[in-house]
């Protein structure tokens, strides 16, 4: 789970992490209010999660209140890399003496916290990563002894900072990872860490949490249950079933179970010439009414040509697959073609299902995909 | 003899009288797995398919002295407390069924496993077989193996059984076939599993299948590239059209250098005499190519 | 550092340990009142921290106002084993159905924490140990993953409670861990924990505090600074100067430089027939006001007939302790004859400094030792 | 070679520029051992008796790749990161003076540098020294020892210096002498020094110097009954007329199960041919009786 800019921000707050100041508006008039209480020149910055946000026109410096009113109507009426704006942060601008980076996060090849760190922060940061490595120091925390000064001493000597600032930096650094522990991250990044005339801030913050850790966080989980976070309706959806989904820019809907099979059944498609819509895992043990839910889920989608259902019925059963395509064709008043492609626990049960309504499948995958691309784009 | 798991293989089943471990238990029972003993905090003297449950694991060990390995289907909020108590009670091969455990537990369990010596498969893996000695300790289904001498290594579950059963209809059955897991931690990586292979004499061939994320076939290929290619390896990658995933800020982009991409997987494994199959079926095409051992 | 019973007792409150009901009292009158808020029967305790309490006349039942002016005037006047009795602790008299035995410690030779527990609790503990080890169980825990589920139910299930019971002992042994990390103890012990009509509760408390934590825990080393803790005046005025010092019953006083050399003091005196009347390391590096302040230290206590002071200068330098022996016996008043050994670094301008004020010394220790023993008994 | 430290030592002195790291700095260099670099937070770029200082190990390690050993002076309160920063940094040989460290630091400490693979010795030791090399990781005197052929293993410090003296002047000289240190927990216990000493071609004897409290004479007895007397020991347990020193509870005298008095370490070394010597002289009489090479 992505938190928004202002969300971590209010983190790194109660975590002593210093933030420009500056205040949450929802309409055009309380980014005006807010503008007044932070004083000019002052930033507004649409909060979304997409990234990229400030090259798209989603921050913007205002020197005035005409500038303020401007800045928050376009955001709010146009939104941000197609994603709408619900709300925009209005905080004091300040004099950037130098950008720094540094962020948290799990090193899953050496299985250990790594801190980043680079005296190069700002928006160029991964070009830096690409083109000077070295300019990008990393320290490696081992999760059975924790964080310790000295790892904290390494970095706070390799960005060189120095009296006052050394101090600061030192209080960002432990406050990183204990956020990260506090709130189960998987990442807490500060881009850029602003060397500013009132010592360092956290211009920006990204935060995400590990999504297996939010049954133990009600903060978190209370607030998905009430607020989109800038999903699409069906994304809302799959995400209330618990469905692994990702809309892509082709037409053919796919559905598979498991995340390695789905992924191949993608790139069957598009090695046959098909342009896949979506990502969509149901899983492991799917019940019909599971199946149902996400072919319906696919049939919604304007864009999608023909539905390629791609199952191995390990401990998934067919019979239950079957079962849920069925009563999704039967019930849903949107008519698209499908082609289905069934092996494994139960297959004779799950093809007789099938038969009896009338529809075909296939036991071979390349059999399966290669119809679905002619029934999608030629027609049957 | 197979790797991981072998006819001396003495199974415990943590969290046995679940849905999914009672199951599951009936299921390696009829295939052959010998267990012995179960565990379920409070439903001791109770048993599953005629197997004992125990309250503790020290308590299904001091009456089983035999066991050593267990499988874990215990759920996601005290999966790991299960996996240390097996850890503390001496146990030496872990495998972790369970889906969803936290990321920061997950480090730190798997980080003081390695420390101990002790061998975890997974989490959220469907466990390892080995069909020649009709040994499972894992959630696959029976039908998409055969005895044989390939060793199979996947972070996927069904698309392992697609692939697998494609190979044992074509003839190349398997030593074993091992389900690293597809959390971004896990125990046991490609290189561990590969490197158990090449120490196998029962194994002749491997068949890698892996996914776009992570860089643990990037360094598979780094790890061929020092000790050399010591038996012949085939690969599939999953997710060339896939999305990139869930980006982890900058930071997911500065660690994994430019890795992770399926081209990035493709290129690395071409460059050390590893062929990639375009599709799970191509694997059969590969297997006859570089398995000469006949079928 | 130990704890005084209504001391633990009190932590085992703020972790919801359950404790008697009762009240802390200074006086006999005290005691009275706390006893009529208690009701009768109750039980008065004297707060000592000398083992073997109960045996000794320092916990007594009163069934009546009488009988609690009986016990507590005899405990303040008379002690309990020889140590003042500055408080008392009146609790309420409760109906014990069986004891228990919990504790957790750290094994040294495992090098991991260690929770013992028996069904059979009580004064006869340790016999219990000896003669029916298996009665005694143990579990560790390893202090790389702390306390886990599973440790507790190990403990939980070896007892055999079931039910309610099950659940109120799994919270006694989770806060015995958080208590012992809490507060950097080496000790925490149950003995006995009693079941009572009301459930369980802890009737006695043992506390030790890791000495070398105290740094950090202002808790107790503020306490330390007020409160003599049972200990004599010597005990107290080692304790200023950081001496390792333990009272014996002998007559010979030693003084040595390190914990295993000052022992090997006493089992040279003892060897050569005379009876040590302490153990004092005056530890590493001593200067000459330390040796000043432990020599006179001995001088002050009238049982000593006779000092012995055995140094091996290796961090210490001889000249320090010439220079502090030569002080002590010219400032202290009180004149004893003393048997000096003494070679390592600097030990010939230590040796000119003894032998300028007329001292003799000696560089083999068993010499010195016999000679000690002689001008103690035998005069010189 | 002598154990632990010998002429292939390269050491780094963490807390330098305090004063005991700074003294005895100057004392290991005149010595001989070969000191290349020293640490002290803040203090980097400095110099201590021309060794130059660093602000952490990994700046240390990366400057002078050679270091393998360490020796650590720094305040207790901040020695258990001193050590975890020592292991970081991937060396594997640490020496601990420092005093008064908190008992649950250490015992976590040196639970993870054993699982780790690192030799940790002491904490609130007087160091190791090898005399027929001349290098010295410690702040022993030097003229206590000499070369020769006895390896001496102590729980004390001043009580070691004492009696390597009577038996250097006695013609016993040392391969090796290591003070494990004073602390309820150590990282090299009797048994780990013991086994090095019978590994060691370069020691023909073995001297112990115990003392009363915990069980590692008697865990040392144990293990000798089980591996055999593989060279010749003798002993010395200083506090035969001490009090038994600080009493934890009940708890201490169940787990100590009445080891811990001289009596009993006494019994259990003599019960495996390990003669105790009654006073510190007398092991000099020992060594002439037990040690036949001849002086």
């Amino acid at each position: 789970m992505k938190l928004y800019e202002f969300e971590g921000k209010k983190i790194f707050s109660d975590f002593k992490i210093p933030v420009p100041r500056g205040g949450l508006a929802s309409s055009v008039e309380e980014a005006c209010l807010k503008a007044l209480e932070v004083g000019f020149p002052c930033v507004v910055k649409a909060q979304v999660l997409v990234g990229g946000r400030g090259k798209a026109g989603g921050i913007r410096v205002a020197k005035s209140i005409d500038d303020v009113k401007a800045a928050a109507s376009k955001m709010f009426s146009e939104g941000v890399k197609g994603v709408p704006v619900r709300k925009v942060l209005v905080e004091e601008a300040v004099n950037i003496v130098k950008e720094y980076y540094v962020s948290i996060t799990v090193d899953r090849s050496v299985k250990s916290y790594v801190y980043l760190a680079s005296l190069e922060g700002g928006v160029d940061i991964e070009e830096i990563a690409a083109t000077k490595p070295e300019a990008i120091i990393r320290v490696y925390v081992d999760p059975l002894i924790g964080l310790r000064d000295f790892h904290v001493r390494r970095i706070v000597d390799a960005l060189g900072f120095k009296g006052d600032l050394a101090k600061q930096f030192d209080g960002i650094v432990r406050a990183l990872y204990d956020i990260m522990i506090r709130y189960d991250a998987d990442l807490v990044e500060i881009n850029p860490l602003a060397l500013t005339d009132k010592g360092l801030l956290a211009l920006d913050s990204k935060l995400t949490i590990d999504d297996n850790s939010l049954y133990r966080h009600p903060e978190f989980s209370e607030t998905l249950k009430s607020d989109t976070r800038d999903l699409s309706p069906e994304e809302v959806l799959a995400r209330d079933y618990g469905f692994s989904y990702v809309k892509l820019d082709g037409d053919i809907g796919i559905i598979g179970n498991g995340a390695g099979l789905t992924m191949a059944s993608l790139d069957l498609i598009a090695h046959f010439g098909g342009k896949p819509a979506n990502f969509l895992d149901i899983g492991g043990g799917a019940r019909a009414e599971r199946v149902k839910a996400a072919l319906k889920l696919l049939l919604m989608d304007e864009r999608v040509k023909a539905v390629f259902i791609n199952v191995y019925g390990g401990i998934t059963r067919c019979d239950e697959v079957a079962r849920g395509i069925v009563e999704a064709l039967s019930e849903f008043e949107v008519k698209k073609p499908i082609s289905v492609r069934l092996v494994g626990n139960r297959e004779e049960e799950g093809g007789r299902i099938l038969k009896e309504a009338g529809i075909s499948y296939f036991t071979n995958d390349e059999d399966a995909a290669k119809h679905a691309v002619k029934i999608a784009y030629g027609g049957v | 003899m197979p790797i991981i798991v072998d006819r001396n293989t003495v199974l415990l089943v943590q969290g046995i009288t679940g849905r999914e471990g009672s199951y599951h238990t009936e299921v390696m029972l009829k295939y052959g797995t010998r267990i012995e003993a179960g565990t379920s905090p409070g439903k001791g003297g109770m048993n599953v398919s005629g197997v004992p449950v125990y309250n503790t694991v020290k308590e299904a060990i001091d009456k089983h002295p035999n066991i050593n390995t267990s499988i874990v289907f215990v759920p996601a909020p005290f999966a790991c407390d299960a996996v240390y108590e097996a850890i503390d009670a001496g146990i030496k091969r872990i495998v972790v069924i369970t889906e969803g455990i936290p990321l920061h537990d997950e480090l730190k369990l798997i980080s003081y496993a390695k420390l101990k010596g002790v061998i975890i498969v997974g989490p959220n893996c469907p466990g390892v077989i080995s069909p020649g000695e009709r040994v499972k300790v894992g959630i696959m289904p029976e039908r998409s193996f055969k005895p044989g001498y390939i060793g199979i290594v996947s972070r996927s579950g069904t698309l392992t059984y697609e692939i697998s059963e494609a190979l044992s209809l074509a003839g190349f059955g398997q030593s074993t076939v091992v389900g690293i897991g597809g959390d971004p931690i896990t125990g046991l990586d490609f290189i561990d599993v590969v490197e158990m292979f090449f120490n196998d004499v029962d194994t002749r061939g491997v068949v890698v299948v892996g996914e776009i994320g992570g860089d643990a076939e990037e360094r598979l290929a780094s790890y061929i590239k020092s000790v050399g290619l010591r038996k012949p390896i085939i690969a599939f990658i999953a997710g060339k059209t896939a999305p990139p995933g869930k980006r982890m800020g900058h930071a997911g982009a500065i660690i994994s250098m430019g890795m992770g991409s399926a081209e990035s997987k493709i290129k690395a494994f071409e460059s050390v005499g590893i062929p990639v199959a375009s599709t799970p079926m191509q694997i059969v095409e590969l297997a006859r190519l570089k398995f000469r051992w006949g079928v």
